[in-house]
């Protein structure tokens, strides 16, 4: 809770910055679309962890979803890519620079058709990242086509229906070893807020799977992304609660009913659970909810699975504290020594 | 018996002719994966010992093991190291293309062979030496599974008795080839003595080739052009590599790896200085690249042609939101998978205008190991000064054969990091100085702007959005016309800049030349060796070797100031040929010939004699 | 009120000049999303049915909704329908562009617009009619859902009343456009009606401009390139298309798909003689179509800039294993993703050389509906003729704009398959004739071999195999060096049979002519009034229309047979003057001079006039 | 079982076809890989299937593994297409001619680094083909880099230990929707052979990932996929038995220890169970199988997961029966009607 010195101030955090200045520009999509209410979420997110605002890379490819890093924390990097391969970028980036917070927004067509290689190899890498899918079925952009995550059966307006199964691409990140995989929903605000700082707080690839509807081409009646659908049959599989490492409260809980775990930078997410005892941390378990929602066609959200340990790709690779973009010819080449060295191998 | 036969057959083929000394090329044939390739490096590295100017190269199949393959090494006192076609001295020891082999050597050469393959009766204008070499391995090496691999030190010891190669130098390049492997040595020397000793008893030397000692190679290194990229790429300061794996150019990011793992890291700390990451295809790999650059690395990646095929996209992005990066394409026959083990300088023009849209590149071409290795350190400091995709334009030839050169010079240029301000006293100065801050402003005329990286700087003024679609000069999102148009004419204006800024062609004159050659890359060896053929041939010639795109001023110049011009070009189309007709002006062009070589074997001096020579109608 | 003071605006404009009858056009300004393509399309089309010469494009933003569009609507009682500067109605709906809008229209111009953007103080020159929207449409439409398109049909009214657009001709475009939906009908009509009779009673025709009747049009259609490109692939019989949306060639697979779904249906199984797939990228998409190729499919895709990246890879196998294949490049403002919904011919030369190695590829580029039409057809004879990707360039004005056109032809032409041998009779009779089925060797000197497809004879000799790595004319595997050279001379003698094969150039001469105009695709529309304008100018031009790559013979016949010759190039680099400088005599490239037009709008003539005038320094 | 009538002659099979002409070129790859022995079991499916050879399809991308496609069934076409993208021109192949029995061949390079994406598609849409990943966890063509399947710990001669999760292609096809899921080993060619007469029968993609030593780069000790290894540690989880529909054979079996599944075209598989009561028709089951074999690194062969009746994608295009290939213009071109009627619509 952020101290608020001069009364007409507007509230500032812990780094003394008000969420104004997490903004930014004005969005340029449709009205009501649901990717603008997770750029709000991901504005609040950012605002309430008190992360340095210049420190954050906004990562995403192209699509109507890809648009929006330019709507939040304008104070911050943005790179809008090419289709489907900002995971490569962005993991580019991080070697470059490792202490910067990457944030990688993406669409259901930029991620699972065209970008399913490079996401597939984002998540064995376990790029430390927040990887935010605005899924709503369809590609909004190109105005409206069906993507590999259209529902089994849903119908587009112009009466075509999705005769393919959809991706399930929690379960595949899951499959390929992501720690931190989470699927919620534009409408469910206080949800994916939560979500979204503890991504954060996570270090390693965090996955949010975020149905988003298309109010333009996916909202109509037989759409089962429209708003309408995903309110009706949303099923929140926990309530969950965020404890940043820098606030000491302490509330208790019932571990019986309620999980907590320790995330990388030391703070807690709660899982009060709404599923009999699901445990979050229990890869199997998570892969077999999925499996039995896609059978029974449920929407289940809320953090799906979660394993906070797992090494990232930048400690595998052991690199240095300073960013390897800091270094300069004093540190990167090699003393004439070292040359001599070389030449004498080849004489 | 063998030998008196061969005594006669020597006298027959009537070619006492004078001795070839150090001058002459010897062609070792075996089937791939059979372990020749010490074998051979230890004969280049001997006859490199005793002085004589000497280059290698392997003619390998696409396969890892079982398919023919031929190594040649060329000694030549004059130090021409280019291909050439006359082989002199063949070694034979693979069954599968023996016959064939033997009708490729010119009359009065040496054939050594394995006794068994029975070639004798094949000709009798050449010098046989039939050896037993699978009866002398069972004798010489007991340890069964180390025959397949120590059959083939015997034709080194053959050779070195039959030619005149020192025992010394051989002994010293085989503890080199196997540094500290003590058994190793041992096991092989046997070999090799043991088949000098053979020799010495069983064959008459009747063939007039020929190595003695010189002095011309004292001091100087041995190395393929991807080691000497590699090395440079070290020596650059690149921090982020991305690269996936595609021959020929596999070998440039595994020296890489092991110069990076060698002289890279930092004795402080004790941890690397770089990244390098096996990236899951090109896309991703250039990805890669394009994200560390824009975050303020030294990065890059190394192909080949269809690895650049599928970076197409990513340069297009590149070129228009400018970021830098370095890509070596260690070039190989296309199209498509083509032949991926031999050479071909197919991708220039491609490359130059990679990407769909207006977007042309900057590309350098080394035409040596040594300018490999300093054009690495070359296209870090041109790409990150002029904020774009920068390509290394190398070959299989000159990437992965072996080549002669002086010693690298230490780098005595400090990098140049291009218009960066890295830090918020940097941006303060700017803003000071230019009003603001606007990633894409020309604000000096050179067409160049100035970036901020991510991380960097808390000033609000400092971030701004990267983006592969229209933008202003602020980098916000623009469908304006006129912001278009601007962008454009900036990033054309930025190219005629770097027009200025690459490496200079290198220029080679002969007194009374009326005739130039213009040639780029590898074909540097042949061509020299042509014009010193040219001229004894009474035809004195001038040379021009390109080395980057854009063409700089001199380029024209060269071709206005000559009558004709041979353009040279290992490939199909008349690529470089193409790309000055685009920039020459017609009655320039009316000069140009154009001389094209596109069998996937390096170019060898004859070819380009014979192409001169016939355009002049001699 | 507001009439009075008009009339005296309209008086002091001092415009009471003649008439501008059928000859001006109207632009309506609007935000995107807001339904107003539905009250633009009516008002073209009622002027179309009026018997008057007109076209209409779109200029949209690479967004949804809330961004500024503009429609254009020309009428030109002369039929030149190309993009036009200068804007004689103005109909201003978009306030957040409003105050910019109305600066761009020419002195004398009408400008409609919602009186509460208060304009009237902007400008003293133009004929200002205010007329209130937001009140009428609550007036006009009940149901409030409604309101917000149906205001869009006001400002139909109004201009109808304005212009003098025949009411009876508007009803019929109306009922046209909401086809069986009458409720649709009426209520739109209701808002029309409403804007003509409160136009008729509060506004006074100041201005010069007026629509009426004449009999330019009859027959006629009106379609989009896309749609007739589409029409043309299924009258071609095309079996298998893989596409991925991008902009702006979505609307080509779309239309296809209900083109096929229409008339496409084998009427006796009711099943579909094809098979459309939305592919996960255009890598898969031209990999299916490649895969569909082989095994006997006419396949196509359709995309453009960022695919054509993309798709280089899989071209260069094309190339080289010789595939069939049909490519639509929908040309798009590049490099990168560039402006999406903006026009320009910015990939020829990338596509013409596409893929890395030595490569050539046929480009088709049609310069009008009729031509998206028929080459369309003609792509698919070529591609299997000459078993090769043939791309179709067409671009975003010409794919996504409205343009008048004759009915177009029923094909007489029946399908050309190419060299292919369908039975083990076919097979067999070849072998008689040539010996052999040898896949890849030229049997008659033309380049082109015979090949066999999958499945359909079981005879051993059918069976080939197809690799993009090095191979003799028997489909094995191969590395010698003369087999590669013979397959790289033969593509080249195939891609010199297709010079004499593909569609010949367009030419247009005026008597006197000493200058000719090189061009192609959708800059005729452009090109053909430059001319009428020059010629009125007193500078006589000829034309000449590529319509094809490589150049027929006529095209350099033309250039040598002209003073100079303008080549007009929508594009920042002169890509089809490059091409050119390519192919001609150094005289023969003295002659050219290069005119290019690259912001995103279509051509106009007065670009192409003041380009030759620059030049002829007139 | 085939009838011999000239006692000289060699046996045939169905369609009176010896098994030589079954066979193909002499291979190039090394002595001793092996992908050879997989080729060799390829021929024999092929031939006791009595499958006609001319209707073979064979498609590769590029490797080693890619090349073997010339070393069989040399009376079928076969393709050789680019690296990483055979499935696609599989599915063009497929699209075109429906009546093409097609096997595509690919390394687990080709497969999962460079060809994830397109794996990832051809799964979901269900391509009636045979999909055999000649699986040795690195490059062999290239020498012997690391691939996307080397596992955790794994070492190179080099030294080099691979340090990130190998991917489960088995794993991933079922999460997908893969109605046929091997995993085998080239050193038993029993079981292979009976998966691939099985893939045969069946009708969609059937994933068969065969580890296959590669002797030159990757067969020494400390590697994961060498022979010792595999041979160490294969634990079969069935007893494979094949009855093709063609043979009248009954034998009983007893269905407390082994599974019968009738495949598409009749055919039957019977899986002796040698783990207790394991169900290869619980994608569930399956799933967490494959999970276990992860974390306890087991080397499990068998036929994972099997569901035959799932539709394959011609089916859902409800394409004619005669192949696209052969329609002629009588067929594709409308008639002039058609064209009137369009042109009407535009008047
Ligand atoms: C290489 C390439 N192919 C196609 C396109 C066209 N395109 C732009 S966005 C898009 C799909 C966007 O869908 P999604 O990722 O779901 O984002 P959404 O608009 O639905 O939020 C496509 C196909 C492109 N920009 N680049
Ligand atoms: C676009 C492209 N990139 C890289 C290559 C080089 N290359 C050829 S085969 C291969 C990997 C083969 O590995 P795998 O698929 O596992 O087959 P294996 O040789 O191991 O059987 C690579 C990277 C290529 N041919 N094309
Ligand atoms: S089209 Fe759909 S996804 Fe795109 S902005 Fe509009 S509502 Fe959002
Ligand atoms: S390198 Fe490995 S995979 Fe390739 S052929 Fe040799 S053993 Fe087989
Ligand atoms: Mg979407
Ligand atoms: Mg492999």
């Amino acid at each position: 809770m952020s101290s608020v010195a001069d009364p007409k101030a507007p509230p500032v955090n812990r780094v003394g910055l008000s969420v104004k200045e997490y903004g930014g520009l004005k969005s340029t999509l449709c009205t009501g679309c649901g990717h603008d209410v997770i750029t709000r979420q991901i504005t609040q997110a950012f605002y309430e962890m008190g992360v340095a605002p210049h420190k954050v890379a906004k990562m995403s490819g192209i699509g109507c979803s890809s648009k929006t890093t330019a709507y939040f924390v304008d104070r911050g990097h943005g790179f809008n890519a090419v289709h489907g391969r900002m995971p490569a970028v962005a993991t580019g980036a991080m070697l470059a620079n490792h202490g910067l917070v990457t944030i990688g927004v993406s669409g259901d067509g930029d991620t699972a058709s065209i970008g399913a290689g490079q996401f597939v190899h984002m998540l064995r890498r376990n790029i430390p990242m927040i990887y935010v899918i605005e899924n709503n079925g369809v590609y909004g952009l190109t105005k409206g086509q069906f993507s590999a995550t259209a529902d089994l059966g849903t119908r587009l307006k112009t009466g075509v229906v999705s005769d393919l199964p959809p991706i399930d691409l929690c379960a595949m990140a899951i499959e390929l070893g992501c720690g931190y995989v989470a699927r919620s929903f534009s409408g469910d605000m206080k949800q994916l807020v939560a979500l979204l700082k503890g991504a954060i707080a996570h270090r390693g690839t965090a996955l949010l799977d975020v149905i988003s509807p298309c109010v333009t081409f996916n909202n109509h009646e037989g759409s089962m992304k429209s708003y309408k659908w995903a309110k009706e049959h949303e099923i929140p599989i926990q309530e969950i609660g965020f404890v940043p490492y820098f606030e000491e409260i302490h509330v208790d809980y019932d571990p019986g009913t309620t999980q907590e775990v320790e995330l990388h930078d030391g703070s807690k997410i709660r899982l009060k659970k709404l599923r009999e005892d699901y445990d979050a941390t229990n890869k199997g378990g998570a892969l077999a909810l999925l499996l039995e929602a896609e059978q029974k066609q449920e929407f289940l959200t809320g953090l799906i699975y979660v394993e906070p340990s797992k090494k990232d790709f930048l400690s595998l690779l052991s690199l240095p504290d300073v960013p390897l973009a800091s270094l300069t010819e004093k540190e990167t080449r090699p003393p004439r020594e070292a040359l001599d060295k070389m030449m004498e191998e080849l004489r | 018996m063998a030998s008196v036969v061969l005594e006669e057959r020597g006298t027959q083929s009537g070619s006492r002719g004078p001795e070839v000394v150090n001058d002459f090329s010897i062609h070792v044939a075996t089937a791939n994966g059979s372990g020749s390739m010490s074998s051979n490096n230890i004969l280049m590295r001997a006859i490199f010992q005793m002085g004589i100017p000497v280059s290698g190269k392997n003619l390998f199949p696409s396969n890892i093991q079982g398919l023919p393959t031929w190594f040649t090494i060329r000694a030549s006192k004059e130090g021409f190291i280019a291909r050439r076609r006359d082989i002199g001295v063949l070694i034979c020891m693979n069954p599968e293309t023996a016959q064939e082999d033997v009708k490729t050597v010119n009359p009065g050469a040496a054939v050594i062979y394995e006794e068994s393959l029975n070639l004798r009766g094949t000709r009798d204008d050449v010098h046989f030496y039939p050896v037993p070499f699978s009866k002398l391995v069972l004798e010489l090496v007991h340890d069964g599974k180390l025959r397949r691999l120590a059959v083939n030190m015997i034709y080194v010891g053959v050779a070195a008795w039959l030619l005149g190669i020192e025992m010394e130098e051989i002994k010293k390049a085989l503890s080199k080839q196997f540094k500290g492997k003590e058994k190793a040595v041992e096991i092989n020397l046997a070999a090799i003595q043991g088949g000098f000793d053979w020799a010495a008893r069983n064959l008459v030397k009747s063939d007039p080739f020929r190595l003695e000692r010189m002095n011309a190679t004292a001091g100087k290194i041995i190395i393929d052009g991807n080691a000497a990229a590699a090395m440079g790429c070290a020596m650059a300061g690149v921090t982020v590599v991305a690269w996936y794996p595609i021959t020929p150019s596999s070998s440039l990011a595994e020296s890489l790896i092991s110069y990076c793992q060698q002289h890279r890291i930092d004795p402080q700390t004790g941890k690397p200085t770089f990244a390098i990451v096996q990236a899951e295809d090109e896309l991703a790999a250039l990805g890669m690249v394009m994200g560390a650059g824009w975050a303020g690395a030294r990065s890059m990646t190394a192909t080949s042609g269809p690895g650049i095929s599928l970076m197409s996209e990513f340069t297009g992005l590149g070129y228009y939101a400018e970021i830098p990066a370095v890509v070596f394409d260690i070039q190989r026959v296309g199209p498509s998978t083509g032949l991926p083990t031999r050479t071909m300088q197919g991708d220039i023009l491609s490359t130059y205008f990679l990407s769909h849209g207006d977007a042309k590149h900057i590309l350098l071409i080394p035409g040596s190991v040594t300018e490999c290795y300093l054009f690495a350190q070359e296209a870090f400091d041109l790409a990150e000064r002029f904020q774009t995709p920068v390509f290394v334009m190398s070959d299989l030839d000159l990437g992965m054969n072996n080549w002669m050169a002086d010693p690298f010079p230490y780098p005595e240029k400090p990098f140049d990091r291009g218009k960066v301000l890295r830090s918020s006293e940097e941006i303060k100065a700017h803003i000071a100085k230019f009003g603001e801050f606007a990633r894409y402003r020309d604000v000096d005329g050179d067409g160049i702007p100035y970036r901020t990286l991510p991380g960097f700087s808390d000033l609000p003024a400092a971030a701004y959005f990267t983006r592969g679609s229209g933008h202003t000069d602020h980098a916000t999102y623009s469908e304006r016309p006129q912001d278009y148009k601007d962008l454009m004419d900036r990033l054309a204006r930025k190219f005629e800049t770097a027009r200025r800024a690459v490496p200079k062609p290198e220029k080679r004159t002969t007194p009374g030349a009326r005739v130039g050659i213009l040639h780029y890359g590898s074909s540097d060896f042949a061509v020299q060796e042509a014009r010193h053929l040219l001229s004894r041939r009474g035809m004195p010639s001038d040379s021009l070797r390109v080395r980057a795109l854009p063409f700089p001023a001199e380029v024209l110049e060269f071709v206005a100031s000559h009558d004709r011009v041979y353009v040279v070009d290992q490939n199909r189309d008349g690529q470089m040929y193409d790309l000055l007709r685009l920039e020459l002006t017609p009655q320039d062009v009316a000069r140009l010939r154009s001389i094209r070589h596109y069998d996937g074997f390096p170019l060898d001096a004859e070819t380009v004699v014979e192409g001169v020579e016939a355009g002049e109608k001699v």
